[in-house]
């Protein structure tokens, strides 16, 4: 076995020393009843190399790749060019096989990039404080609506319309188990919803998305008066987080916590994980916030350094009383996250966010000439949301088919909402091209 | 100059100081400012072409004024993140002991075959007709994970442990709400050896948390817990093997009390490293496990996750399982997602998406080349090298418990005692040794706890130096002469201990231009 | 234990001794044995499946006894090269100014190009229909490589620059060959300041080398090779710029001498990179110049290699351009392969297949990713670089020339005279203040030669400190009284100074049980 | 420029400092007349990374990837599977990046991979000391013979035919240009030659390969013996390197010389580079070496390290007397090979090298099965010639065109030949399959 370095020899060695005949005694603690013969019936041997990856070529060539059709899905994860760098820099061991920062003096590496991703994290955002990473931007959702309702000490969280549906389900869940309530608008595909008069005294938090699940850019700056002025807090949550190189900052509306999921800068698509979720506040609630939070300090000869730090948060201190009950999150996407940000730099994100506005404005400019298809956008940033007359879900398996990925149809999401059946959302990202369109356009003709 | 902060800025003339060095670097240990310390307008590490002027979508909502990135290029981008790698420790560079994180090889065709086009490329709403291949691969896990754990279903979107108990703790809530029993059994049990994740979980979803005590061989105390069991009890969340490396030998016993009792088990799996492809959850009388993937099946720990978490469950909770599940319809797969017709009552949703698709990747292709052979093998080198690392301290360190242990060899102060030196210090000599410390100060319930995991990863050339090593820190320890020094450990790390009283006092979680850092006059340490 | 020799042997109960360890390890600096100290029978890292049984063809020659190569698991292997590179410093770790080897910068990007499946696992043989593509590929960077250097043919298969100077020194004996004058022109001119190449490939050529001597200006003293040049010259060989980092001011009227001489110039193209699209060498006179991609192209340097050396030729040498080249026939490409009908007479071939495909791919990444304007950019921020470092050192070092030089800057060691410091002294010194030392004695014309190449890959921030740091050592060393230190250094490498006398008198060049190694007794080290 | 640090303010401030105007300026040595004014013409501007990936991409598509169709091509390049290891630790920084160890206190890991590297070559070859790598195995053959004219002082060189014919137009090549003799037998597809009686007073060295370039394998013992006797040297060149897993070492035959082809370790197939030669020879040659030498010492604190040494043979040093002009060589590909060797180990090396010769074996017997198809060897390790009765290469192109790569028609390499025109030369390693097998055995009924 090329992964044991232990041989037999090693073995009978290491049982005179422990001063047992056989592997076996160690393991007398184990019940007679649930002790095995051998080996676990119906599973495989130990394979090689070759024959492992000649498995996964088998897994792969079932699927069609995501960068050899015309690619146009989001909905909540999206497709960018990821430079070649970042990939390096995750799979250097020193990053790869470490684990969280325990002992900072030999984790300093680790340490000093998450001090400078939740550094990043304030900036995008607008916010002041951040933290080392969620699981990803939908669990970090429902933490963020937990620390609302620890910050208001109420139990009621609005969640808006226009919220990723995944988002909203998982928010729901949270709620039923933890003993809370979420109220969800209904899904606003037209981008309308007002959700200021639903504030009141019992609300913990309003949780919208910008941009919305939909597509639409809206300012929420009154609504987060609303919320101050009742005492509840503003949760901005942000899918796409390249948009923020481009929009007004959460921060700038006036939110209270924001999240985003953080896939589109560094993280590839990778059938959904694992991505990177980020966490910012105020610093007022620095204190109430779940996850690591890397903080600056001094070492014994005054050296700048860097440790964990606000750990009283933690289960591992705090236990039951803990913010939250995160331990390993998501630090090897921070680092992917924060190295492709670095590279990218001010210009360079902004100027990302700028193609992608572009794209997907060239896009819909597109498809809206085609007969029968209608933009329901006035507003956006890489996607948008068309109505096809007919369902969508039919047209994309027929565009697929064609071995065309034309985007999500909102029943995908929502299955059980008849209202939503002929719409689908499409995306454009820097990596959209004119002959892609191009083929999607043809491809809808031919459909619809 | 003063850009660069980490870097020494004044460049002294120090004709008079011997050992130290002008620029702060220690040859190829070499001191990083921060890259907000290192940009500058109008630089960049990536071309992106200008785009064409179009009337832009974005209602009114233009983001003005700076961001604040900072502009490096991208051989600055390279050699930043380089040197700080070179600050790490790594489960690559030795010895990486860290108690119940099992810090095991992480082998580079995991991630290689997790970056093939078709796999690593798959967006997660791709019509389904085009991921065929990539939902198999989920089911073939699935179906190794319940082989292995002799049970009958499992959830597998949890991001990680934690995530997985909170799972597994909603399933066995909505058990008992369908039993109409969730208002009525709100304690959960739980060993005060209990890693910090089980209470939190438990406490989250409304649970009041009672210790169960352990008997003296470290483990649950079978008639203290029959005595606590009674109508108000939920469940017993227990981690077997426990969180101090040993097999709850009587854990039959109780789970049949548990189940007697009207209760459920939820068993921490973050130990299944021990006994994978040797014994079988399942036959334990567990009612649901988590698994962390980041673990027992290596994913790589990345400097803190990502990780994934996979439930398995029993017949009793599998109809609870939360969306999103993969199910085979002859040659073809689909997912059970939201508001699909199931039978079963599922229990909601925990992420987006069908989980960490990454790890699932990398963890199959570490079973398929362990195989079923291999995996027991495993178990059992990961159990003989622990035991061999305690036979062969007993002497010099103290154990806490005595009998063999099963994949972690547990220590505690005792050996330390009037000597000055704490597990601390004693974990921070070992740095300069040229070793990560092992997990300090847990489980609480030992005193000075020092929880070593060799796992099976590390050849037994490698256990003897470590072996010899914490012998020696061990002996000088006790010379009780040697406690200065031990206090001044860490030396020839690229930092020396560091002032965590401080960070928390006054925290300093981002860069803004006014921290201004402690400067660094590379002199001043040379003259200490 | 004594297996593993590089690792500390014996623990030695040392609690007397303070600032040593007992593993002789230093934190993140591991001490690390050879393989063959680690190796165990039985252990191996892969698996092979056992091949069937058949009946063998190997003429009664299977080998017998031990081939004696150790066994090692993959997490040690994982380990030991992880521990090896990290005793290395490299250009993503900082400054390399390691003078005529352009050390810049090497993109990630050409690393991920050069392994697509289609290009890097393409065979050599494989039919030409079935490899368009590489073809193609090859095609579009010798017409880069043509276009840049303004001359009319390349022979892309030389596997480096030296055996690039080998190609073209044999078009040129070819050349003459058809002249009938080989036997007659056996003279070869090159400067006492030529790369150790030149002088080596013309003597294996039968050539003798006739210096040229050098103006007070560092340059060609055109007079002297005016004089020198006769009808026993076959060739001048000169590296424009220069080794001393200097543009041959006069080389047109050089190239005019040599070519009414009757004789062809080579020129090394070894630092093309100062001049890339700004001076094409075809419009100086050139009849060859090799090009080192794995400098001009940033191709990586791998620790020595691989590279490669494409030799652009004028009209005249044209035809003798050794097989296999490229040849776009309409839409297709072929290869032009020994015995195939050219008009020419092919001097021969000189490498296996078509040449260095990888470093193929890498250059062409390289350029396409800067462009024309980014190539220009290249080599003037390059020149800019060299220039600054020099204006900035001016007063603190010694210049061995005055006046703007190209890409490197050159200095001699006249600022230690009576100090007590040498060159390699100084040398030394700059690895403990985190950098790799600039070459050292060479070119051969200047005294304690210290040859200063920054390329166009390093911030301004970084050329500061690197200065600062140079001013700082140069001050000390001119203190007079800091001899001792200079000896003493490197302190903090993973190696105090080698003993290359020993190495050299008593070669041990390979492991041997019998090699047994000075032992390594940390606690002596402390002693000291 | 991602690539360029300097700013346009930075270059101003140096400038600045310099006291010079404009860069210009700083190219003033620059002939007028060869001055340009701006850029060069009829060359394209700068690329992203996307776009650079895209073009590549494209180059891609219009070649057949060996890991796609079926696969029997040698000839002096072999397709093996090489761990993810091997790929990964080439690409670490701290090798990829750095240079020739002239400074060895920094630069220890690259001397003590090379040191291995030396040692693991001595034990393959039999012999008793290598050098740090040549460009490769075609170009340390005519190395080789230059090393045996110097030791020997004689200037006639025999080349057997059965030696790899591009490696034997080098050696000519060489032999013309630097004035020897290179005397070569006609092709050996029969694998009958002796060279004996050709050995004589002249002769400085005998060239031969194992297996032969057909695939023959051969004792030497007998030729080495009458080599010695007329004070020549007998030089073998192994172009397939994992045959010494399986055959009696070259050195065991009495080699003097021994140059490897190293690619099949560690190093894929490249379309042909870079790869990495290995050099080994007897310690009274070791002062006529060509190449770097990394040898034993010791440092101030009397701990063990490496060096390069006996330099004074190189060019560097010894200029126009050096034994070689070699400088920079194969370092990278030599570390792939050493990683995957180290992996390999005796039990992998020797394992791996009898799966060769197995696929082998099956192969020749499926073909020879094959009406019109006849095998001429008796003896071969993992490749083999086959006769057609029809010539090859067309036979090849029509398998290409199905999406076979089946082996190399002899005249690829021996145009000039009618005698080799109806043969086709096929290998088989560990990475044959039976559906390939069987894919080419199917093949050929059809197109024979
Ligand atoms: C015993 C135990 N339980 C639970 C966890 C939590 O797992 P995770 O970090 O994957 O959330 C850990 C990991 O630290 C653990 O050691
Ligand atoms: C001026 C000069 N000429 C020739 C060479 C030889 O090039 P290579 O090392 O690629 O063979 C070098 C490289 O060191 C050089 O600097």
């Amino acid at each position: 076995m090329r992964y044991l370095p232990l041989t037999d020899a090693d073995r009978r060695d290491m049982l005179g020393v422990i001063g047992v005949k056989s592997v076996d005694e160690l393991f007398r603690d184990v019940p007679q009843s649930a002790r095995l013969g051998g080996k676990i019936a119906g599973l495989p041997d130990h394979l090689g190399e070759l024959e492992v990856e000649r498995a996964f070529q088998a897994y792969a060539a079932k699927n069609v790749s995501s960068s050899v059709a015309p690619f146009f899905i989001g909905a909540g994860a999206y497709r960018h060019h990821v430079p070649a760098t970042v990939d390096y820099m995750i799979q250097r061991g020193e990053f790869l096989t470490s684990y969280t920062p325990y002992q900072p003096e030999i984790t300093q590496g680790t340490l000093q990039y998450l001090f400078e991703f939740q550094t990043q994290v304030t900036l995008l955002t607008g916010m002041e404080v951040a933290n080392a990473s969620m699981y990803d931007g939908s669990t970090g959702t429902s933490e963020a609506v937990l620390m609302a309702n620890r910050v208001t000490r109420r139990s009621k969280a609005l969640l808006s319309g226009g919220l990723n549906p995944q988002y909203r389900r998982i928010v729901e869940t949270t709620a039923h188990w933890q003993g809370f309530k979420a109220v969800s608008g209904k899904p606003d595909a037209e981008g309308l919803e007002d959700l200021i008069a639903a504030v009141d005294k019992e609300t913990s938090c309003v949780v919208v998305q910008n941009p919305s699940f939909f597509g639409h850019v809206r300012d929420f700056g009154k609504l987060a008066e609303a919320c101050h002025a009742a005492g509840a807090l503003l949760i901005v949550v942000v899918t796409e987080v390249v948009s923020l190189g481009l929009l007004k900052p959460p921060g700038e509306m006036g939110a209270d916590i924001v999240v985003c999921e953080g896939q589109s800068i560094g993280n590839g698509l990778g059938f959904g994980g694992p991505y990177v979720g980020l966490f910012a506040t105020r610093d007022k609630y620095m204190r109430q916030m779940p996850g690591r939070l890397v903080g600056e300090t001094v070492d014994a000869d005054g050296k700048r350094g860097f440790v964990l730090t606000l750990s009283t948060r933690e289960q591992h201190i705090r236990r039951e009383k803990a913010t939250s009950n995160i331990c390993t999150n998501a630090g090897l996407c921070a680092l992917a996250f924060t190295v492709h940000l670095t590279l990218l730099g001010e210009a360079g994100f902004r100027r990302l966010a700028e193609i992608n506005h572009t794209k997907a404005a060239q896009l819909a400019d597109k498809v809206s000439a085609l007969p029968g298809v209608k933009v329901l956008n006035d507003s956006f940033f890489n996607e948008f949301t068309i109505s096809l007359g007919k369902p969508a879900a039919p047209v994309v398996e027929a565009l697929a088919a064609r071995r065309i990925l034309g985007g999500v149809p909102a029943s995908r999401l929502l299955p059980d909402d008849k209202s939503v059946e002929n719409l689908l959302l499409l995306a454009a990202t820097e990596t959209a091209t004119d002959e892609g369109m191009a083929a999607l356009v043809a491809g809808l003709k031919e459909v619809l | 100059m003063d850009r660069s902060q980490g870097r020494s800025g004044g460049i002294a003339s120090g004709s008079s100081v011997e050992a130290a060095t002008f620029t702060g670097n220690r040859a190829l240990q070499i001191e990083e400012p921060l890259i907000f310390e290192m940009g500058q307008p109008g630089r960049t590490g990536v071309d992106l072409p200008e785009p064409p002027k179009v009337k832009d979508r974005l209602n009114g909502l233009r983001r003005g004024g700076e961001i604040g990135l900072p502009g490096l290029s991208e051989p600055q981008v390279v050699q930043h993140y380089t040197r700080l790698s070179q600050k790490n420790y790594a489960i690559d560079m030795g010895v990486y002991p860290l108690g119940s994180c099992t810090m095991k090889h992480n082998p580079r065709i995991n991630e290689k075959v997790a970056r093939f086009a078709g796999i690593g490329d798959l967006h997660p709403l791709q019509p389904v007709s085009t991921v065929q291949g990539a939902l198999e691969l989920i089911d073939c896990l699935a179906h190794w994970l319940k082989t292995l754990t002799g049970m009958p279903a499992v959830a597998m979107s949890p991001a990680a442990g934690a995530h997985g108990e909170m799972c597994g703790m909603m399933a066995i809530a909505a058990a008992l709400e369908s039993r109409g029993e969730r208002a009525r059994r709100k304690t959960v049990l739980a060993p005060e050896s209990a890693h910090g994740t089980n209470p939190a979980t438990a406490a989250a979803l409304g649970f009041t948390v009672k210790p169960i005590p352990a008997n003296e061989s470290g483990r649950v105390d079978l008639g203290a817990l029959k005595a606590a069991l009674g109508p108000d009890v939920a469940a017993i969340m227990l981690t077997n093997p426990n969180t101090c490396g040993l097999f709850e030998s009587e854990i039959i016993e109780i789970s049949k009390a548990v189940h007697a009792a009207g209760a459920y088990f939820y068993c921490d799996g973050a130990n299944f490293n021990a006994i994978v492809g040797r014994v079988r959850p399942g036959d334990l009388g567990v009612d649901c496990m988590h698994i962390n993937l980041h673990k027992t099946f290596s994913t790589p720990h990345g400097g803190g996750g990502p990780g994934a978490g996979p439930v398995v469950l029993s017949a009793a909770l599998a109809p609870y399982a939360p969306y999103p599940w993969i199910v085979q319809d002859g040659d073809k797969w689909r997912i059970a997602e939201d508001g699909a017709a199931v039978d079963g009552q599922p229990l909601g949703r925990l992420k987006a998406f069908h989980g960490q698709m990454g790890m699932f990747t990398r963890a199959l292709a570490y079973i398929m080349s362990h195989g079923a052979d291999g995996l027991k093998q495993v178990a059992e080198d990961a159990v003989l090298s622990a035991n061999y690392v305690m036979a062969a301290l007993k002497d010099t360190m103290t154990p806490a418990f005595d009998g063999p242990c099963m994949h972690e060899a547990l220590f505690d102060d005792t050996f330390l005692k009037d000597t000055g030196v704490s597990t601390l210090d004693f974990a921070k000599a070992m740095i300069d040794e040229g070793y990560h410390p092992m997990t300090m100060y847990f489980p609480l319930v030992v005193h000075g706890a020092m929880l070593i995991e060799p796992t099976e990863s590390q050849a037994k050339e490698d256990l003897d130096q470590f072996i010899g090593a914490l012998k020696s820190l061990a002996e000088r320890a006790k010379s009780g002469t040697a406690a200065e020094a031990f206090k001044a450990a860490p030396l020839y790390a690229p930092r020396r201990r560091l002032d965590e009283t401080l960070a928390a006092r006054k925290p300093i979680l981002r860069w803004r231009p006014s921290n201004n850092p402690p400067s660094v006059d590379p002199m001043k340490q040379a003259a200490e």
